[in-house]
């Protein structure tokens, strides 16, 4: 596993002239050359608009294209390319669902947890959708015994991994409860899809989001599965590409996956989604995520042996983001103090305002790990909180 | 599987340019007799192509006829290949059937998944019709 | 004007062995060397997420996604960056006016034209709207002394130019009409932008759409401008990035632009845009234009005078797109004997079925023009249409 | 135009390291006084900041005086200098008063606008109270 670092050409370039240690990926990763190049080499020579073309470009952007939706739909393990939706983001995809879902949601509730994202709270808000949190016991795991479901559940909404804690959350446990109960659950996969193996049949949810950027991918590019038995539903958006028969009187929809894709969509990102995979894949997932597990779990360790830094949040299974503060030194100097070491952390609330509400805090410093990390960013980690201690002392 | 008439249309194919190709299709077409304006409905027509086309069949001794017809000439030359091949064959041959010939005189991408008027839905019908026929 | 060509690598390509004639450009462009330069830079030595970081990547990438935004915002005359909304595209930007904007448009009206694309009919239907088209001659001009607006008529949606036609609506005199009746109107600029110089406040429109990838840059990206007076609207997505409090109960949110814009968004694409707008500039849009005109009404002119060739619309004021058939020809027979010449045209319905009704036709053959489209290019459609003809006779 | 305490302040700064002009900025942050807690409310705070700032003001014989405070101690340094650079003057002068020294200590991009931590906002704070107190 060492090595892919000079995969990445960003991570040569020194800061304040010094080695850059990129640890701010759960805000979003770099980029392999190979995706780089795919996304140019795209542009180069094959570009055109897809699906509704007779010419030669058109046949090879469309081809590439759904090549790139049956690269993720066998990636998560989905029945079938058509499960598979590009939409902008995790944040697009979550409101997409919250929008064809509002004739259910509104005036009933969503089931969340304690630890989610904006992107996971504000949707079903706008979709006027009442929110309740899953308890969680003082680690901020979740206790799945204690998920009431009322009458006016309609859904549940949980993300796979914390974006601030690193935290996994029991997810198969809980499509195991839902459905006794016949409730969707919908699965934010923001933190686990570039981490963890992925199944959706195995984790048996109905929706799965995740982006592009956070995966090696292209900005403005995400994903939504849909389980077959939420094909019919409403679509979010209308445009172009999505409809069968328009007139101003009204409009017939086509079948998933253009159901949902109205409008021209980020071609080049949806092809840049494929290249990202076939890079992870060439890796392998599972040597990604032994790999991860073994520099998370040394900068975990390393950062709690750490005279005066609280880390935050502690459950069994854990990937991607670490959280701390370092006693009577605000988070957001700490994170000024570590850029100018070359070391990219961020600080704040992590857009998860009601988990540090309930942590009584402000924000954290967050620490987030790829593939390309190495038990040495850790080391300079340490180091660096070291700098940052000596300076307030 | 190899079958005769297949073979016989990509010996037709082999080697012209693509605008010749065209043109034999083309001829094709014209000599494919019109479906008549009855026929063609809502209901007889495959919906996601970018000329529409229709289908309508019958059985005859056990053997399935096949009658497709669309606005567009090339389009309209595929079918009438397609008839070539596929009629006159019982169902369950017709459901087995490897149309290997497509691919051979270059109208895969005209097959491609991405295209929404993919000779594929087409086919598709083709195979939902014989299977029926099959019960 | 000449020599433009070179700064697209894809047009040096060779189709079927055929020197490429792309004359798809209403359904995307290609993109100069400095744009697809611009995307693989910025992965390369620049990717952060943005607005959040406290780390030197992702202040260089905040203050080039802010940069972008102020180009776009000089680019089309607003008064201040932060009526720029950066979207994933026009369906994208449309679909967010209308699920703004849905409280006061459920079971009233939005008066759009008989030009419309899709995406400018279907989101107004789905958040519950009845449309009405403005009247139009038998040449599809606009009868701007036709509209009619009642009490229930809540806007005014409008392409600037049409995507199948070319013909350029009267934006101006619809904005004035509207002004006396106090209804917001929404221009479509998806098939002007490229084309024409625009200045938002000489339209006098409240919102105006259009798409990155129509303009020489990148796919999934988009803009929405919104003039001040509707800064306080409610945004049509949540997540993160848009909110000030974050709580179960209730969220407020940001002013724009942050406000409009939940979730990462395509840091790059918006680049992109940037970087096209730089390259477009550096032409110069009138310069531009004149060219464009010059080799479209040249094209418009040889198509007018070939035999048994339709084409439809006649406005005095056109751009981009010419539609047409030839006499007892399949548009589809069409597009695909031109495609085997190495020119790419576009079949069919153009995502317009309601003025494909009003023509009587079930679709036509486009070509449509861009910055790098000479006479040359002209002439080898026409010569094309004579191979088309032979071959059908 | 250039003004000695600006200037000053420029000086102490000129040649240091980054970790150093941080140190420095922690030296003067220590030595600020804190502001009461009483006075640390939503109404006196900055909004979009990433450390929280606050802000309050009087004036002492026509000459504004500010004081700021904030929990972040490198926020809290750079609010020190902004004290002695804008405190004592009239009012008119602190609204055309040019702060280049931020710029030339090289925490120009604490102002980018893209910041949502940008100094900017506290810069615009003191202005517009600095306006308010003119009229
Ligand atoms: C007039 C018009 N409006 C809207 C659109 C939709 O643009 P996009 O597919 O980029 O969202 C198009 C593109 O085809 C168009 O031509
Ligand atoms: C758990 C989680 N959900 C959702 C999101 C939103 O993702 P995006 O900003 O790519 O839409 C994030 C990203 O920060 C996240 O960490």
């Amino acid at each position: 596993m060492t090595g892919h670092r000079k995969d990445f050409p960003i991570l040569a370039k020194e800061i304040y002239g010094k080695r850059l240690v990129y640890l701010d990926n759960a805000a979003t990763s770099q980029k392999p050359n190979s995706v780089i190049d795919t996304i140019s080499d795209f542009y180069r020579s094959d570009n055109s608009n897809i699906h509704r073309g007779v010419h030669y470009l058109s046949e090879v952007s469309s081809e590439r294209y759904e090549k790139a939706r049956e690269k993720v739909s066998s990636f998560i393990g989905a029945d079938e390319p058509a499960e598979v939706t590009f939409t902008a983001g995790t944040t697009d995809s979550i409101n997409q669902v919250a929008r064809s879902l509002e004739p259910v949601l509104r005036g009933n509730e969503v089931l969340i947890t304690g630890v989610e994202h904006h992107s996971n709270i504000v949707p079903w808000q706008l979709a006027g959708a009442r929110l309740r949190a899953i308890p969680m016991d003082k680690d901020c795991d979740l206790l799945t015994d204690s998920i009431e479901i009322t009458d006016r559940t309609k859904l549940i909404a949980i993300s796979h991994a914390s974006n601030v804690l690193g935290s996994i959350n029991p997810v198969r446990e809980v499509t195991r409860i839902a459905k006794e109960h016949d409730i969707p659950v919908l699965v934010d996969a923001a933190q686990s899809i570039q981490h963890l193996p992925i199944d959706v049949k195995d984790i048996g949810c109905d929706f799965l989001a995740f982006s592009g950027h956070k995966m090696y991918a292209e900005t403005g590019i995400g994903v939504l599965y849909t389980s077959e038995r939420f094909s019919e539903i409403m679509p979010a958006r209308g445009g172009g590409g999505m409809v069968d028969k328009v007139t101003l009187e009204g409009t017939t929809y086509l079948k998933p996956p253009l159901r949902y894709e109205a409008g021209t969509p980020h071609i080049a990102g949806a092809i840049s989604i494929g290249a990202a995979i076939d890079y992870m894949q060439g890796i392998g997932m599972d040597k990604i995520r032994r790999h991860e597990h073994d520099v998370y779990s040394y900068a975990r360790e390393r950062l709690l042996e750490t005279d005066g830094v609280t880390v935050y949040g502690n459950t069994g299974q854990m990937c991607g983001s670490i959280s701390f503060n370092l006693e009577n030194i605000h988070h957001y100097d700490t994170g000024l103090i570590l850029d100018k070491m070359g070391i990219a952390v961020r600080t704040g609330h992590h857009c998860a305002q009601p988990l540090m509400r309930t942590l009584g805090i402000e924000g954290t410093v967050r620490a987030s790990f790829a593939l390309y990390n190495t038990k040495e960013d850790a080391d300079a980690l340490i180091d660096g909180i070291g700098k940052v201690r000596m300076m307030h002392a | 599987m190899r079958d005769t008439v297949q073979e016989e249309i990509i010996k037709q194919f082999e080697g012209l340019e693509w605008l010749d190709r065209y043109a034999l299709l083309i001829s094709f077409a014209k000599e494919l007799e019109p479906m008549d304006a009855k026929f063609r409905t809502e209901k007889n027509s495959i919906s996601g192509c970018q000329s529409r086309v229709w289908i309508i069949s019958h059985k005859e001794d056990g053997r399935l006829m096949f009658h497709l017809d669309s606005e567009a000439m090339i389009t309209r030359g595929i079918m009438s290949l397609l008839m070539k091949v596929v009629n006159n064959r019982p169902p369950r041959e017709v459901v087995d059937l490897d149309l290997y010939f497509i691919e051979e005189i270059g109208l895969k991408s005209n097959l491609s998944p991405a295209r929404a008027d993919g000779l594929a839905s087409i086919i598709r019908r083709i195979r939902e019709v014989a299977e029926g026929e099959m019960n």
